[in-house]
């Protein structure tokens, strides 16, 4: 059966994930050079910066899918935008507790208002909107028209996110990255970056296939129970 | 046999567990008058509902003229009328305003004679300048035929058109729908008054639990013994 | 086209007579604006804030919060006698209806929130001079931007058995980068600043309120389809 | 007596079995109320201007509009059926009507000031020492008297039937005097200063919650019979 | 003859310049059931308003067992039931809950027997848990009857309790309105149906543009020809 399959293929994934993560953590406290401004504290960036993006893609994907499900109306895309919202969630409030960590020492403070902080909290905000909605109606295929709906506009937050930091003033440091310039950053940290991202992917994709799985579990049990009710 | 106007295919429609209309077929041609009669809760506003495009089916689609209704797709909708349990009015609207609001959304450009014949014929033609909240209950059923029947739609669906109306309004309503049988339109009607019922239908069927548990023609129809028929059809099923 | 055109129209004309004939929103926003232009003038002390500098703050949380009322009962209207779904399953696109229903709300909150700039004007005694059609197209733009959002999502939690109580948690994190150019922008022409100084935050306003209309365009027949 | 308060508690039970239906409004008022928080942030620049000054006006702008937005939806839900005409035909004096809607409004109203008051603190980081208890009192007995005339308010402009527009007109002034009692007094505690100073105030808005419940009480009959 | 109950003393209802209700006298004894016709806008629902209380009259007044109807009292409420066109019911309320409410504002102490008995009777026991939004038109219907007698009232006022009932909840109606007939009660129904509303009337009146136009008894209406009779009335009349 596909389902359970793409459910051992999950956890598999998953497995590889944290693995991964415990070699990223290997890289980032032993291998990599430390930043000479902020010293030890900047590590925490390969985490922070890394779950940032696989939040993005996650909110992303979710809303793709999303505007998929509208045009085809096909469950499975519905489940896919819910699955991975649910990741973007996660691994968003990585960042909502990282960012703050890291806040304390560089900046003194663990938030502080903020186009960048507050623009991110929001994202995080929308997407609780987004399963509030999906849980608020008693006809579950509205619900899921108005999550799309949700999630469509929602990730439209996204570009407004990263750009903030250049155009208001602001605390949050500037790309260092994700610039038209390309990266402007040693190489030992990119590739401790870059691999922490791959390994935070990989994560993301074993959840998200361990969850899809489950949901379309659940879809056929409820589909079933119906069928025999009549 | 005329020209196929108003199909439905394996139309289902459920509402979280509750299956409200199960596996519908149904296929008409110009000129054809059906009459669903069932108990209450049995589906039939709902099935009505899915063949006006105002919901959506669960399973099954509906055809116009061979054409699968898309929803995104407003020109099918000229030609469909519907009178649902709700009037679809605006109560601190005037008479006039209600219709000719509907008019114009319809794209109607002879309102000015138009309205006053409607209200004349459904006996309104005092009351164009009250609102509607101000209408008796009879009235604004008047008001909501006159409204579902502005545009003259080749395809009408009537829920339970009868209610409310007194004795001379149902006389008027019965006219208009022997009006309509010119052979040009194809009207589904719902009501639970069997004679009124039968009277004007060319086909019958009776909806229990959602699906058609009975259909058949006039001919079938025995008079006095259908009623009889009716409960045996209902308590057979339910 | 035509028919477009005459369609929106046809509604407009509808949702504003019915706001003329019973007054509803209109009362209620105007209310909340006087009240709040009230509670400013008692709860700040003028010694030691100047008015200037809090006032665009102020105009733009009023035109938020009474825009949010209004909005919130677009669709009460129409549920009545379940007027919505005879206006869905007439000839009329959806898009021509969320259009129709975002322009008589900007409508109302326009007329309101140039309301409540001159009501703010008057007790803080804040001098706009030239800046004044500045201030207007800003608190126009904003205005458009909000209800472009708030029809949308209004549509959506009406649908929702929560109701009312929703649209805000769905409206206010989409609607604060829209805020902070507005107020910026409002701030710094109430400060006396020339326009040229906003115009880039101008800009992005109207950026954000053409944005916002395209998307609910877009995206309003999937919220209200049956 | 007992039936009298039974019937109370009826209408009081449907009222909030009808909000809890709409699931999570608390939960709902709380992410209003930080969102609330976080769009004032915005729009008041914290640097010219300090959070104290303005905390107790925007407490209580929070205030007033969840008030008309609460109050707004009473006789809304009742309309939908004729319900209250299914109430008033009841053997339910008219005044324990207005007493049952009035409490429960107030219970929504008030949960959702202290949840703002608390919000607020967190985010301006606001200092309220041994105030707490003063503010709080201060909150409920506004939106006691908010909901006291607003639910009257409401009667009248739901349009039961008495309803033209110039009631609500004349009501609205009301509220004023209430509304700077309020925030003059709350603003003078989150300053920290003793409660001693705005003892003054506090009796006058609990005089005057206390006299628009007996207005209320007594004028609700003339403004729902037919 | 028997206790007066109801009675009715030159009512008049105006709704601005339209006069719904003009001079009606009326008294009814216990265990009368006064059945009343009347076109669309007669003023037939205006009249059943006044009788309940739930409605001032412009002039006139009505008395209850030769009390006058006294607004700031409600003590007579509780022998007076109403079934209006309106459900007074809740949407977002189940069944049960809308039953239960009503229940306790009349004071009931029973409901938990009362309830489920009242809901078998109108056949809607299955649905006790179901909101009502989530009913059918004739399931509504079938709950706001059950609304209106939930309290055993003397005095029972029904316009157009028919509406949506299909044949067999319109058979139950029919057993609940014949038990009404114990002797004890006063009932004034108000239908367009003829024949329904003649087969339980002790009196039957024709209202016509706010004024009762004919009265009669049972005695008075010959079966078939009442039909001819009533449109003589309203022809002549209107
Ligand atoms: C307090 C809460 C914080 C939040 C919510 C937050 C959020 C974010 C987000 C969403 C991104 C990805 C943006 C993008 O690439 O478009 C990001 C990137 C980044 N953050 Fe933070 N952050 C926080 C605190 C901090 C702190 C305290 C620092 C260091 C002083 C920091 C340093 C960075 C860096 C260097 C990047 C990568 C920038 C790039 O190359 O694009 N962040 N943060
Ligand atoms: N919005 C809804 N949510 C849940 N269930 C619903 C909803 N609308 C209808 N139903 C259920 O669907 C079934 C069919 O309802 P429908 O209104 O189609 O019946 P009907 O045949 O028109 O009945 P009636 O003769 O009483 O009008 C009923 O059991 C009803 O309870
Ligand atoms: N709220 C109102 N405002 C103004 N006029 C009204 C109002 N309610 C009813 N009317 C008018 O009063 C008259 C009588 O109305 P009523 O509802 O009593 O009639 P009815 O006999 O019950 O009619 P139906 O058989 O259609 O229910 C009608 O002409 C109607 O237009
Ligand atoms: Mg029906
Ligand atoms: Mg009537």
């Amino acid at each position: 059966m596909a389902t359970a399959g793409m459910r051992r293929g999950g956890t598999a994934l998953t497995l590889v994930g944290l693995a991964g993560l415990v070699f990223v953590y290997w890289m980032s406290f032993f291998w990599v050079s430390t930043e000479i401004n902020q010293g030890v504290v900047q590590r925490i960036f390969y985490v922070h910066v890394p779950a940032a993006w696989t939040s993005f893609m996650a909110f992303g994907f979710s809303a793709l899918a999303s505007a998929m499900y509208l045009w085809l109306r096909d469950d499975r895309l519905d489940r896919a935008a819910l699955c991975a919202a649910e990741g973007g969630l996660v691994f968003g409030t990585i960042v909502l507790t990282t960012g703050p960590l890291w806040g304390k020492i560089a900046w003194g403070t663990y938030w502080t208002w903020e186009p960048r902080l507050t623009l991110t909290l929001l994202l995080w905000f929308i997407f609780v909107g987004y399963f509030m909605v999906r849980n608020s109606t008693e006809d579950p295929e509205k619900g899921k028209r108005f999550a799309a709906v949700v999630a469509i506009i929602g990730a439209l937050d996204i570009p407004f996110i990263h750009m903030s930091v250049i155009w208001f003033r602001s605390l949050h440091p500037e790309p260092v990255v994700a610039k038209p310039d390309g990266p402007s950053l040693p190489a030992d940290m990119l590739t401790t970056l870059l691999t922490s991202l791959a390994v935070f992917t990989v994560i993301f994709l074993g959840l998200f296939l361990y969850r899809y799985a489950l949901e379309g579990l659940r879809a056929e049990a409820d589909l079933r129970s119906r069928s025999t009710a009549t | 046999m005329t020209r196929l106007v108003l199909e439905a295919k394996g139309l289902a429609r459920e509402y979280g567990p509750v299956v409200a209309v199960d596996d519908v077929n149904l296929s008409l041609g110009e000129g054809e008058f059906l009459t669903v009669f069932g108990p209450n809760g049995a589906g039939k506003s709902s099935l009505l509902g899915m063949l006006g495009g105002a919901m959506r089916p669960t399973r099954g689609h509906v055809l116009i003229r061979g054409q699968r209704l898309a929803y995104s797709d407003v020109e099918w909708r000229h030609q469909v009328g519907i009178l649902s349990h709700r009037g679809f009015l605006y109560g601190q609207l005037t008479v006039e305003e209600n219709l000719r609001f509907y008019g114009r959304l319809f794209g109607l450009t002879d309102l000015d004679q138009r309205i006053p014949e409607r209200l004349e014929r459904v006996g309104l033609a005092d009351r164009i300048r009250f609102q509607v909240r101000q209408l008796s209950h009879g009235m604004r059923q008047r008001l909501s035929l006159a409204r579902a029947l502005l545009h003259d739609p080749d395809v009408i669906l009537l829920d339970e058109p009868y209610t409310g109306l007194d004795p001379s309004a149902a006389g008027v309503l019965r006219g208009v729908l022997a009006g309509l049988r010119d052979g040009r339109r194809t009207v589904v009607m719902v009501t639970h008054n069997l004679k009124e019922g039968l009277e004007l239908a060319t086909r019958v069927a009776i909806q229990v639990s959602g699906r058609f548990a009975w259909e058949g023609t006039q001919a079938d129809v025995g008079g006095e013994a259908f009623e009889r028929h009716y409960h045996r059809v209902v308590e057979g099923r339910s | 086209m035509r028919t477009y055109i005459d369609q929106i129209r046809a509604i407009i004309w509808k949702d504003l007579v019915l706001e003329l004939r019973t007054r509803e929103r209109i009362a209620a926003m105007g209310a909340f604006a006087v009240l709040a232009a009230i509670l400013f003038n008692f709860s700040i002390d003028t010694t030691s804030t100047r008015p200037e500098d809090v006032a665009a703050g102020l105009i733009w949380m009023t035109l938020v919060f009474g825009g949010l009322l209004g909005v919130g009962r677009t669709f009460y209207l129409e549920s009545q006698d379940n007027a919505l779904l005879g206006l869905l399953t007439s000839p009329v696109p959806k898009d021509a209806i969320y259009l129709a229903k975002t322009l008589a709300n900007f409508a109302l909150l326009f007329i309101v929130s140039v309301l409540v700039l001159g009501v703010f004007a008057l007790f803080f005694g804040l001098d706009l001079g030239a800046n004044v059609g500045g201030i207007i197209l800003v608190l126009g733009l904003g205005s458009l931007g909000f209800v472009a959002l708030g029809t949308l999502f209004a549509a959506i939690s009406t649908g929702t058995t929560m109701g009312e109580t929703l649209l805000p948690i769905l409206v206010f994190p989409l609607l604060v980068p829209m805020v902070i150019y507005g107020v910026t922008s409002t701030g710094r022409l109430i400060a006396g600043r020339p326009f040229d100084e906003v115009e880039g935050n101008v800009r992005m306003l109207g950026a954000f309120a053409v944005a916002a209309l395209a998307a609910g365009a877009m995206l309003f027949r999937y919220v209200v389809e049956d």
